[in-house]
């Protein structure tokens, strides 16, 4: 029950504060969070990106090792994301068979990377049917403050930007870097009392109303878009985060390596 | 999106789609509420090729009690696909997509349901797909809603759900199984027609911005004629209980609909 | 507690009707609910069928795939049961892994279609050792009301019947009707106050002493049976149940297709 | 049945069997009650080439408590394989055959015990087999019954177990491994003999009527075979403990086998 | 609570007779407890020994399987060390997957044979990269009083040592006796009050701070060694348990069979 | 030890080791306490190519109930690798590896904790290795120690951590990658520097008792190197609270370390 009474009161003062006009970190409502990037921080993976975006602090690892297509896309490499919500990032993650919250997360994580065509998978094929590369992209959460679908996108990018394809260890040829086409960038926007602010931090996520999601890549296409929570969206509000997608996914592009 | 390939020409000479129709058709749909006898209420959902049961059961205790929510109602849905649903045999049990679809089928729910009237109980939600064929998120959750007012659950309104999309280029309503495999794009759609808002949403392949907005009203324009036939339902439903006894008929949104 | 005083009482009352000779819904001792059967139900499956058999009601698919043979039978096809018990039929399922009732239903619904030879596994071996076709007989109970294994072994038979063997989609030449041999019904009874009932509703599975399913072929003879629950039989009784098994086998059997 | 085919010939020209037995000749049986330290009560079963031990913890309180009966104990048995007591290796915990065993093991077993005195409460079989050689169902219930009585828990009889069936066209008792895996049928029996009830009795295979009558009357007298070995354990095991102190004797059936 | 009473007391106890330099069963501090062993218990194991240490009573059996080696080390069988405390041997192991106590006792058994080189792997290859044998140690624990360390890895020594590999059923030629190096013999000791016990029962291992497992071959070299419990030793202290497993250990060796 | 075999020398000419170490020098050992907002206490570990997060939450209430100690706090490690840590990426979740260790680390850790001050509470600590080169046994539980005085969990002292071993030969302090990989034996030690006790210790290889006796003394001297870069991490985290604000300050161990 005090659970909820601290709910509600951090729900009254986020209230109010909105309704000046900023938040309780000071930040604009259409405003990121301090971004920091640092690529290569893991020897062991082909390619690996920590990103700390305010309080969230997250590391992606992309792995990639030789394997079967799947039936209907011989000629294709795969690409399976997974994302752990270790309880060494919150005291509300716990251990065990991953939960419904970091199911929704690998998949929108997955979504973007995939629908925005990030990996050119078609180079991924080393013999059609027969071998492909899988690439395997692990975002390991170790601090937790709000906002991981766009953390972790970031990461994700980053990490398969500095990516490199072990052909040699594998016997298959020379290394050489993992082929990209785009980078698709996700935005990710709470409603709270009919105010739409962006990257929220964790106080703001769990009183916020609904989240949603939008990912684009650099010709300003919708790659991927997922709606989240119990509130809901006007039609104009769709439209209003899908612009601030736009606007400020390119400023985080141009954050990013090569 | 699928990402296959195909030789199937989702768009004939005459702008006819794959089965007939015109891109702002909808396949056929028809509901019928109350269809099992051990739930407390339920639907049957045939649309297209796409046969999907709902069933609801409660408000109910919520188990386990640490689940409890003390000032509300849980809305609980279970999105399950029977093993013989598709081509290639489901395995039996929850996966990530379901669990997914599973959760936001839940949170789309609970934006019309009174949960407030309820304080710590349950009220569980099953949809099972039996046959699948594209668009089944949106005919468990048009299921889902219907089943929950034949269970006399109090709500706002109904969530009236519908799905566009593009293939072959062409921005196209509610797609069909080779429009979702081989097609461009798909924006699932939740929607409270009184309200106008927008309380599910997904969006995934490659839009720009006039196709999305195209899209996007298409799909809304689906769900206010899924509205229409989930109200027809409703209506014979509460006639036919009307002629059995006189006592029993069911509260909340049916005395709008009726 | 309560739940046990709501067992006693309708036990007392079905007790009550037994001594009069009558059942809570008027049916003799030694009669069938009726049954309505379905078939080519599902067409994403091989071969389906929809049983009602009173209240209950099951739907069951049948697939076929090309897979490995046991080490023990490498000329023949491999037959794999499955029943869900979903929590869409009744508030005694639960999700999760399946429980000791299920795995009890499974086995016996796959041990009369087994012994009973159903299907001649012989002929569906593709190449000695190396490939079969792999038979799955999914149970899906989407309302339940009792005698889930007269239900579901009646549906399997409907299923099995009008199954066909996918060759052509597998590149393993023509389709061809499932090869069939006989027809396994199965015929469960409950005693009572050492009354033989047979074809239980849910209510008087509950307050059963025991439980006896047997399964007889065309001619006549036993091919599978399994007592349960905590009462006992007389042999005198097993042999009377026996005999209703042959007796009201050979009427359901006339109901099912070709 | 195992539907495999062999060369061994399972009924010679003299009528006897694989291992020299005529049809009505059991396989050697050796039981001993009272083998481990730990539990409550627990026996020993040398049946052919099985080698099975069951023990006894309870009455005791059921965990988890949602479990409990307010009116009587579960008899809760868990029948395990070794991974070693097999051919081919067995992958170590329950598969769906030993939940299927546990749980009809569980029901004979309860009919005999008075479970009435001890509400609340469990009492916990285990039957874990060593080494297997067919008919390893039946040595279980003949070794948990053993093992209730050692424990002192109340029971109105012993269980004993013997299964029947036929192999080579010929009806036999107790069959052993080859009879098991080419033969025709198996009924496998739990039996009270004081009462004449059954409580445990499955089928598979193949039977007329008249086959099937003489199997049953086979398993039964095998079974009052099983009885007058389990008691003269029993008698030996109170023998035994009488010398070593005269408090702390067996309550329940042992006073009669006494 | 009660239970911690009870601990109280049975450690008050057990730490009065250690100050007289005694133990409840009236042995010395060094002296381990009577050992039975059994070997070709299990006539389906290709190697087995039952030993009774005192109260504790295990199984094991060795098993062996034609598979793939691991990538590392393609000339070399591998050894897969399993230990099932199932709950008929103890009041305090629990049904289901294996928890922590498990999950060391295998691996500490599985170090001791492994490092100890009592088997020669590389004797074990019939192809390198293709085809190696496939050894299964799996430890049946069917009474326990204290020390399975012990107890599994003197019964693993024997059941080894009475193995055969089963080339000829394989069909990969005759069969010949398991191929040995070594004899790793372990030795636990526990620490109570800074007394030094050799073999505790399970109330000494209840109640002591910490634990020492010392394994050692015949040339008195270590291979293995494992601390346990919450307690610590000195340094002095672990030499002098390393001095009592080679000691120990030598005398337990001269009881294995050749 | 791995048994796999190289052509890397592990000790040239000069004795000098794969890396130009000599046998008693330590990779590079830096740790930083403090670095993650979220825990209430937390370090990094940066150990040769090794990098290891802990943190710590607690005292907190313990759940699941049951597991509640009435007098004492429980100190519950959980040692998890991510995916892209090492080589060949490894599945999520936990292995039996990486449970041994967590059951090891929490031993260890509660021997320093005054657990008594904090009845019924769990105090959890979480060990995230998040790029793998031999030693992260002994590099998390170095991290966990220093993480739990930055948490303000009142301790006797910090544990510290290191291994030796040996390598073609040779007696040496902290084994890297190839040297644990081609090496002959390993030593991973827990110690604590002010009462000279041992809390963890375990051995893998082949080891005579003088190699034995260089080693252990290698590895005690090694954990007081390591506890001397504890003591200064934690000095200047405290130095570097002491300027945020003089309120806070964390208690227990660091009032000796300040």
């Amino acid at each position: 029950m005090s659970k909820d009474v601290m709910a509600e009161l951090k729900k009254d003062h986020i209230s109010k504060l909105l309704t000046k006009g900023t938040r309780s970190d000071g930040r604009g409502f259409e405003e990121m969070r301090e971004l920091k990037i640092t690529t290569d921080y893991i020897k062991s993976a082909e390619g690996s990106a920590r990103v700390q975006l305010g309080g969230t602090d997250v590391v992606v690892g992309v792995k990639l090792m030789v394997g079967k297509p799947f039936d209907d896309t011989p000629d294709k490499g795969v690409l399976t994301t997974n994302a752990e919500l270790i309880p060494m990032a919150s005291e509300t993650f716990e251990s065990g068979p991953p939960d419904k919250e970091s199911i929704e997360i690998s998949r929108v994580i997955d979504r973007g990377i995939r629908e925005g065509h990030a990996v050119d998978l078609s180079k991924l094929c080393i013999e059609k049917g027969v071998e492909v590369w899988i690439m395997f992209l692990d975002v390991h959460v170790v601090d937790f403050d709000g906002n991981l679908f766009d953390a972790a996108n970031i990461a994700a990018n980053a990490a398969l930007k500095t990516a490199v394809v072990p052909a040699k260890r594998a016997g298959k040829g020379e290394d050489y870097p993992l082929p990209l086409m785009h980078t698709p960038i996700s935005l990710t926007a709470v409603k709270i009392d009919d105010k739409i602010l962006v990257d929220p931090t964790h106080d703001e996520e769990r009183v916020a109303d609904a989240r949603l999601t939008v990912t684009t890549i650099e010709n300003g296409n919708l790659c991927a878009m997922q709606k989240g929570l119990e509130g809901s969206f006007s039609i104009e509000e769709v439209f209003k985060v899908i612009e601030m997608s736009r606007r400020l996914g390119a400023e985080t592009r141009t954050r990013l390596p090569g | 999106m699928g990402g296959m390939t195909t030789d199937i020409k989702l768009i004939d000479e005459n702008g006819r789609r794959v089965d007939g129709r015109t891109p702002d058709e909808m396949r056929p749909l028809k509901i019928e509420a109350g269809v099992l006898k051990r739930a407390d209420g339920s639907a049957y959902v045939e649309w297209g090729l796409n046969k999907v049961l709902a069933a609801v059961y409660g408000p109910r205790e919520c188990h386990p009690r640490h689940m409890q929510n003390p000032t509300r109602a849980l809305v609980q849905c279970k999105y399950n696909m029977a093993a013989f649903s598709v081509d290639d045999r489901k395995r039996p049990g929850p996966d990530r997509r379901s669990q997914e679809i599973s959760k936001i089928t839940s949170e789309a729910l609970s934006h019309v349901v009174f949960t407030e009237y309820f304080p710590r109980a349950s009220i569980d939600v099953y949809v099972e797909v039996l046959q699948a064929n594209a668009g089944t998120r949106c005919a468990g959750l048009t299921a889902a809603s219907v089943a929950l007012a034949d269970a006399g659950v109090p709500m706002r309104d109904l969530v009236a759900s519908c799905a566009a999309g593009k293939a072959a280029g062409v921005v196209m309503v509610d797609l069909g199984k080779e429009e979702d495999n081989f097609g461009e794009a798909d924006i699932p759609v939740g929607y409270v027609p009184r309200t106008k808002e927008i309380v599910l949403l997904q969006m995934d392949g490659d839009l720009t911005h006039d196709e999305y907005t195209k899209g996007l009203n298409m799909a809304i324009k689906g769900c206010e004629k899924v509205y229409d036939i989930q109200r027809d339902a409703l209506r014979r439903r509460y006639e036919a209980r009307s002629l059995d006894s006189d006592i029993g008929a069911p509260e909340g949104v049916q005395k709008e609909v009726a």
